[in-house]
């Protein structure tokens, strides 16, 4: 099934992951395997389950079955610590923090660490990414345009210095040369040994730029696989591309 | 003209302590959304703690202001870690109805401890002043402002410039996504809350050296601080040295030129009046 | 014939910043206008300024020839201007019928609705969006593009005859665009202007009878869609090589 | 299952009606009460709970309807039904004079400046010559007890009503709208401003009318008790304690808690209000969605509701 | 048999300090009055009962409290709460049942000016009370020559300053303030400043302790000092001296009542074994509000002795002829239902309560000029 060589451990390991709200079930017994440096895409239509699926992963949503990382069992975590251990989320409809200035929500994102030098050179790195939101520091982040919040929040989530970033729905609201530029950030840390897990509604967009791929269907993984043969599937072709 | 600048200066002494007493209040109410009506009985408790330090331990009032705030911070912990986090998500209005629960408990157990009647904190040097020409700076007063000034600055910089202090701030806006980035928020909202309590006992030490003390005190210094964190904003601790100075010298002034039984009219049509006009207050930012 | 809307040199700043800047177009009854431009270019700005959500620092907005000037956004609701938000305002605790609801007892086409009428309105509304399965639910347990299907079932239902949409193709797959796309034809049929502003190029494209494109709060581009889209001003500040 | 409800708050109503022929003096004068407490409650439910505008000012129009009463029938020997329609007019005309600019506030900033212009009110009364200043108005005593009881009873019936209307029409679902995300209701066509300014007055017509009963009732009144702010603190605690924003929550919260502080300051009278305080925290921590959820959904769940309670709305 | 006398005092709250001197000395004179054998009535013995609540110094709780003891309860008198305003909703109760209550805690004339028949006051009025300090003024050398009347603006203190007015204009002496304040007031600042400023010779305040307290304390802190300052209520309390220390000395005060072996009693024998008796009993000393209170227990017990019975209109009509000297005082009520006392002027010298002049005119030397802060 994984394209990549048995050799390597897998970096983040869900087993049979079922989970809802309030005793509505919406996850059914999801397993997925995320390696060390790559980008995995999770592609599914509407409420197929990928927030909620992220949300388990980083411990918000209660659930059973098991979550490991680097070894580290996530099962028993609450979400900080969750964070601690290097999952970090950029969550679906943003989260920012909107009375706090564009400057602080970066910071937010690095309130663990201490290396004070590396965290003034990842915050200039992210103004020299997103030049908008070096103009706008100091401005309230709930007041910036919804694109303008998007880019606040990846950068928020890359400032964290994530082992594994999960990122749900990166491209929404942002013009296409931003989504451009983003997709080769993902790239670049990929290939810095960030592992990157995707979500996103743009399945063609994700599929080009992940490694491997889930589809995922009410609740449950239907398809997986490297990412090119995904797009190439007839079946997700017809339900996700429209062709 | 002498009586106008002095009665500036009681205005603006007075400002301090008001700003003081409301330090607490706007912390935790703009910060952790949580409206405290016990904030009042805090500041009694506060005032009783130094009390007894001073007559007991015979710890200078002042001086004794660490430990005070020491304990009340515990006290504060406890609170907020046993019984407010209990509801820290239930609907706003939960937090309105069980802090006034604790204020009627608090106040209850302070009668039984302590008797209904009114108490001073009195060192030697409290009645003492400074005479400048035909001015007097009262000397406890004065030393009360000093406090609360260095508080809150102290406040300000902490909040807008630690790192924890953002954390405190985002934790209050966005629970949800703090957790995600880290932050451990039930020791976070018990250390702010503890914080608001320790400013709240420090200026019951302040104002048991200035003025009387009895378990009932605190209903009246709830509206009170009220009324000065919002003349400044919630938005900015140093918002309420804005709001404590401009209560302080406008009730002064009023009671000079009106008459004394104006300045609640002057003090509170002013509140609202800074309302209408600036809804999040003089030093807060617009939405 | 007498625009749907006609916006004159309108300017709105936000403190030193020039969000929209001396924007002047129209918007033919029957047309779909698309708008599109970088993140920050002034799109929603410019939207709330037609509603009424915001007021412009200077220049005028007319409806069907009429000046909106000083008009609070709820009339300028009621004389049918409908509006999305592109970060959703539902009214979390009402149940998704519910919510949709307010627009038919107080949109354009309320005034004296019933309220039994105006949920079987509603209900019809969500079918028609596609959201026919959770008029029970509250609208806060329904996930984002769920909401923004909401915020557009909530418009229609105020039955307006300009509809401003705000994003509401974002987050949803090319499959699911198809089906707003054919949504908002059939509202264009039945003689609804329409403003879109989207990100998504695909969808604007094949939507638009026009295409307007902002940069820094200024209009630099209105046209047919596939001259705008080939201009390399736009090019370069929006759409980046891949071009979709 | 609706029949029987229906039949359950006529019986209620019924027996509340019959008290003053078998109860108590002590039982009628506690009626008189917390029946007023019960319409000041369901007035504020008006406003903060449907329209969801916490008001602290609330005591204001209570105060406004008692000075009402006190200035008719103290000063100007009128009768006391001119003194009450007196009280409402000078609540409506505070409503829609303050409640324009002050309703343009939100949330705690509109508690706040409400809560201010109690305290303005009581301020400016102290010094009113025709309102007795700070020292008050003395009213004609009457002592017809049942009367009283009879009044409050009818106006908490029409308080209630009144709020079953509102779930019902049109003008009351916009009031949820507002409460619920008053920009999009705005831009939906709701007139928010008028809406919120009705409903603010709306419940200061039946604040007023209790406090206009209340004053005739102990034939006193000052500043300081016509507008108390801890009267306003109390119908919010009674409003939530029951459940705000639902037909019966606020009546039933308020009878039950002046039943219970009542029950306390006889019993263990000088324990009552330690007691009353721990009940309110409990209250709070065991059943933080008010009564009316817990009658609701206690059947179902059974004990397990509270510790359900606590699970969700902790930390 | 039982006598039970009911009362709802204020034990919680922010009057509770001056309510438990009621509570304790209606319990102490009842206890007196059962050790010395009781209630005699006709040939029949009683012994009285105390029924108690705290009304938590609410209005509206002691009404219902006032009402539960006449209609549940059935206690067959009443005494009084603490407090003007309690006192003038209060007596409507027992004016309505038509229980005689008699009461040491409310003096406005309010209270009495209704016509009600069951209500009966054992507080001086308050108009009188700065009427012998005027008095006293007259003679002090150098003579004063500006006065201050400050009041708080409830009923009582706005009576007390009407009272005054005249009796100042009288002694020709000069107003050069008349200033109103808020009760409950902690700021005098620009108050004092203002006396300061003008230079005023003699302060009278009509206020409650908690203001007294914070007046004398910011005037030491902004150094003001007139000549002499006299207060309606405070400085006979234990609490003022303990509360101010050495700062309490020079303060004038009155009271209409001193534990002084001249005032006779039936049954404590007099008011220095009233005040031994209630100090070691209760731990503090009494004033004037307890005195009063054991008062009105001893009024209703005479008057049910005078009457022969506990019929409640008899007992009302004897009481309104009682006549007899007490721990208090003479207590004999005019036809309003309430009794004259004059007050004692008094000071605080050395830490130590000074009696300075009485009805019969001087008793001791006042300390005046009042020196200033630094110069004590
Ligand atoms: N807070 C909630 N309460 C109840 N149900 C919820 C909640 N959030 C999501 N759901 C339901 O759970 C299901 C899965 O939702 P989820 O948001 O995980 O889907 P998704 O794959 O992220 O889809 P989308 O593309 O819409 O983001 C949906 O049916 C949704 O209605
Ligand atoms: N309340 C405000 N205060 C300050 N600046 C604001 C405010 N609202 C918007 N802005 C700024 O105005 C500019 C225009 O914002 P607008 O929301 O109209 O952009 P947009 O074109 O809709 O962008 P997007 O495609 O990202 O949604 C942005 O730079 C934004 O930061
Ligand atoms: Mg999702
Ligand atoms: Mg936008």
């Amino acid at each position: 099934m994984s394209a990549k060589p048995a050799v390597k451990e897998p970096l983040l390991d869900v087993r049979a992951i079922s989970a809802g709200y309030g005793g509505m079930p919406v996850l059914h017994d999801v397993t997925l395997t995320v390696y060390p440096a790559e980008i995995v895409a999770l592609v599914g239509s509407n409420g197929a389950g990928k927030t909620t699926l992220l949300r388990t992963l980083s411990r918000v949503l209660s659930a059973t079955g098991g979550i490991v990382m680097n070894s580290h069992d996530l099962m028993p975590m609450t979400s900080d610590q969750v964070f601690a251990a290097g999952l970090v989320q950029v969550p679906e409809g943003r989260q920012l923090f909107d009375r706090m200035s564009v400057q602080d929500n970066l910071l937010m994102g690095a309130f663990r660490r201490t290396d004070k030098a590396a965290v003034a050179r990842d915050l200039d790195r992210m103004y020299a990414l997103f030049p908008r939101l070096s103009e706008r520091r100091r401005q309230l982040a709930g007041s910036m345009s919804g694109g303008e919040q998007q880019m606040c929040a990846m950068a928020r989530g890359l400032m964290a210095a994530p082992i594994l970033l999960m990122i749900d729905e990166m491209s929404l609201g942002l013009a296409p040369v931003i989504v451009e530029q983003l997709m080769g950030v993902l790239t670049t840390i990929r290939d810095e040994g960030v592992t990157v897990l995707l979500v996103e509604q743009d399945v063609n967009l994700a599929l080009s730029t992940a490694d491997r791929g889930y589809v995922m269907e009410t609740g449950s993984i239907v398809h997986s696989g490297p990412a090119k043969q995904l797009i190439d599937d007839p079946e997700v072709q017809r339900a996700y591309l429209g062709l | 003209m002498d009586l106008l600048v002095q009665v500036l200066i009681n205005g603006t002494l007075l400002g301090g302590l008001y700003a003081m007493m409301a330090l607490g209040l706007a912390l935790v109410w703009g910060v952790l959304n949580i409206v405290n009506l016990a904030h009042g009985a805090f500041i009694m408790l506060g005032a009783y703690v130094s009390l007894y330090l001073f007559t007991y331990l015979h710890i200078d009032p002042f001086l004794g202001l660490p430990i005070t705030a020491a304990v009340m911070f515990a006290i504060g912990y406890c609170v907020q870690r046993g019984l407010l986090n209990l509801i820290v998500r239930a609907p706003m209005f939960n937090t309105l109805l069980i802090t006034f629960g604790l204020e009627v408990v608090l106040t209850y157990l302070a009668q039984l401890a302590f008797s209904a009647d009114f108490r001073t904190i009195n060192p030697s040097y409290a009645g003492d002043s400074i005479v400048l020409g035909p001015v007097v700076l009262p000397l406890a007063r004065l030393l009360a402002f000093g406090v609360a000034i260095a508080l809150t600055v102290g406040m300000w910089v902490f909040l807008l410039h630690t790192t924890l202090g953002r954390a405190i701030r985002a934790t209050a806006q966005n629970l949800v996504a703090a957790r995600l980035y880290g932050v451990e928020p039930r020791h976070l909202y018990a250390v702010t809350f503890g914080i608001g309590i320790a400013l709240a006992g420090t200026a019951g030490g302040l104002y048991g050296t200035v003025s009387q003390i009895n378990p009932y005190i605190g209903a009246a210094l709830t509206a009170k601080s009220f009324a000065i964190s919002i003349i400044g904003g919630l938005d900015n601790p140093l918002g309420v040295i804005v709001g404590g100075l401009f209560l302080g010298i406008l009730e002064s002034l009023t009671a000079l030129y009106i008459g004394p039984t104006y300045a609640d009219v002057a003090s509170f049509g002013v509140l609202v009046l800074v309302l209408i006009v600036r809804p999040t207050g003089l030093l807060g930012k617009a939405a | 014939m007498t625009p749907a809307l006609e916006i004159r040199n309108v300017t709105r700043r936000f403190a030193g910043l020039i969000a929209v800047n001396d924007v002047s177009f129209l918007l033919q009854p029957r047309e779909i206008l698309g708008v599109i431009g970088p993140n920050g270019a002034g799109k929603t700005t410019l939207i709330s300024l037609i509603s009424g959500t915001l007021a412009p620092t200077s220049g005028d907005v007319l409806f069907e020839g009429r000046s909106l000037a000083g008009m609070p956004a709820y009339r300028r609701a009621r004389l049918g201007i409908g509006r999305t938000f592109q970060i959703m305002r539902p009214f979390p605790g009402l149940s998704v019928l519910d919510n949709v609801a307010v627009g038919a007892l107080f949109g354009h086409g309320g005034g004296h609705a019933k309220l039994a009428k105006a949920r079987e309105q509603a209900r019809a509304q969500l079918d028609f969006v596609g959201l026919g399965k959770f008029v029970d639910q509250r609208a806060d347990e329904l996930g984002g593009p769920g909401r923004k299907r909401l915020e557009l079932a909530k418009a229609l239902a105020m039955q307006p005859k300009v509809l401003l949409c705000d994003e509401v193709m974002a987050g949803l797959n090319l499959v699911e665009i198809d089906e707003v796309i054919a949504v908002i034809r059939k509202v264009r049929d039945t003689g609804i202007s329409v403003l879109v502003i989207e990100h998504v190029i695909k969808a604007i494209k094949s939507l638009s009878d026009r295409l307007l494109v902002l940069h820094h709060g200024e209009k630099i581009a209105d046209g047919e869609p596939a001259g705008v889209l080939a201009n390399q001003t736009v090019i370069e500040a929006y759409l980046g090589k891949r071009r979709i | 299952m609706k029949t029987l409800r229906i039949a359950l708050v006529v019986a209620a109503l019924v027996v509340l009606a019959a008290v003053p022929w078998f109860g108590s003096d002590v039982l009628i004068q506690f009626g008189i009460n917390a029946l007023l407490l019960a319409v000041l409650a369901q007035g504020w439910n008006i406003i903060g709970g449907y329209t969801g505008y916490a008001s602290f000012g609330n005591s204001v129009f209570y105060g406004l309807g008692s000075y009402g009463v006190g200035i008719a029938m103290a000063q100007w020997h009128l009768p006391f039904g001119v003194g009450l329609a007196f009280g409402v007019a000078l609540a409506v005309t505070f409503a829609v004079l303050l409640g324009i600019p002050v309703l343009r506030l939100r949330g705690h900033y509109f508690a706040i400046a409400t809560l201010a212009l109690a305290q303005v009110m009581i301020a400016i009364v102290s010094n009113v010559t025709l309102a007795g200043q700070n020292i008050g108005l003395v009213l004609p005593p009457l002592n017809n007890d049942p009367l009283f009881y009879e009044l409050s009873l009818g106006l908490l019936v029409l308080a209630t009503l009144t709020v079953f209307w509102l779930t019902r029409s049109r003008f009351g679902f916009g009031l949820i709208a507002v409460r619920e995300n008053e920009e999009g209701a705005e831009v939906m066509g709701v007139n928010t401003t008028l809406y919120k300014t009705m409903a603010f007055a709306l419940s200061g017509v039946f604040c007023s009318l209790a406090g206009g009963i209340h004053a005739y009732w102990v034939t006193f009144i000052d500043p300081e008790s016509a507008f108390d702010i801890s009267l306003n603190v109390k119908m919010i605690i009674m409003a939530v304690f029951g459940g705000p924003g639902t037909i019966l929550g606020p009546v039933v919260g308020a009878l039950s808690l002046s039943a219970i502080s009542e029950f306390l300051s006889s019993e263990i009278t000088s324990l009552a209000s330690l007691f009353f305080g721990i009940v309110v925290v409990a209250a709070v921590v065991l059943m933080p969605r008010g009564l009316a959820d817990m009658l609701r959904r206690f059947r179902k769940t059974g004990w397990r509701y509270f510790a359900e309670n606590i699970r969700t709305h902790r930390l | 048999k039982d006598i039970v006398l009911g009362a709802s005092v204020q034990l919680t709250g922010p009057v509770a300090n001056t309510g438990r001197y009621y509570r304790d000395a209606y319990q102490l004179a009842v206890d007196k009055i059962n050790e010395a054998g009781g209630v005699k009535v006709g040939h029949e013995t009683y012994t009285l009962a105390l029924k108690l609540y705290d009304n938590q110094s609410d209005v509206n709780l002691s009404v219902r409290q006032y009402t539960q003891l006449v209609s549940r309860d059935k206690v067959n008198f009443l005494l009084g709460p603490f407090a003007s305003n309690f006192a003038l909703a209060d007596s409507a109760v027992s004016e309505k049942y038509q229980i005689p209550m008699v009461q040491g805690g409310g003096a406005s004339d309010q209270i009495f000016s209704r016509k009600f028949k069951y209500i009966f006051g054992t507080l001086a009025p308050a108009s009188h009370y700065f009427g012998s300090t005027v008095e006293m003024m007259k003679g002090l050398d150098p003579a004063p020559k500006s006065v201050a009347l400050l009041y708080a603006d409830d009923a009582f203190d706005v009576s007390v300053a009407e009272g005054t007015r005249p009796k100042l204009k009288e002694a020709g002496l000069t107003l050069a303030m008349d200033e109103r304040y808020s009760t409950n007031a902690t700021d005098f600042n620009s108050l004092l400043s203002q006396i300061k400023s003008k230079n005023v010779d003699a302060v009278l305040v009509a206020g409650h302790e908690t203001e007294i307290l914070n007046f004398v304390r910011q005037a030491k802190s902004l150094a003001v000092a007139p000549k002499m300052y006299s207060f309606t209520v405070g400085v006979p309390s234990e609490d003022f001296r303990k509360a101010l220390g050495k700062d309490a000395d020079y303060a004038f005060g009155m009271t209409a009542w001193l534990p002084s072996a001249d005032l006779k009693d039936q049954w404590f024998g007099d008011a220095a074994q009233f005040a031994s008796a209630f100090k070691a009993k209760f731990n503090y000393d009494p004033d004037y509000h307890a005195a009063s209170g054991a008062a009105d227990v001893e009024a209703l017990v005479k008057a049910v002795e005078d009457a022969g019975t506990i019929d409640p209109a008899k007992v009302r009509d004897a009481l309104s002829k009682v006549d007899f000297d007490s721990l208090y005082g003479r207590i004999a009520f005019n036809e309003n239902g309430q009794i004259d006392l004059p007050q004692t002027v008094i000071q605080i010298q050395d830490g130590k309560l000074v009696a300075i002049q009485g009805v019969h005119g001087k008793i001791a030397a006042p300390k005046y000029p009042m020196p200033a802060w630094d110069a004590r």
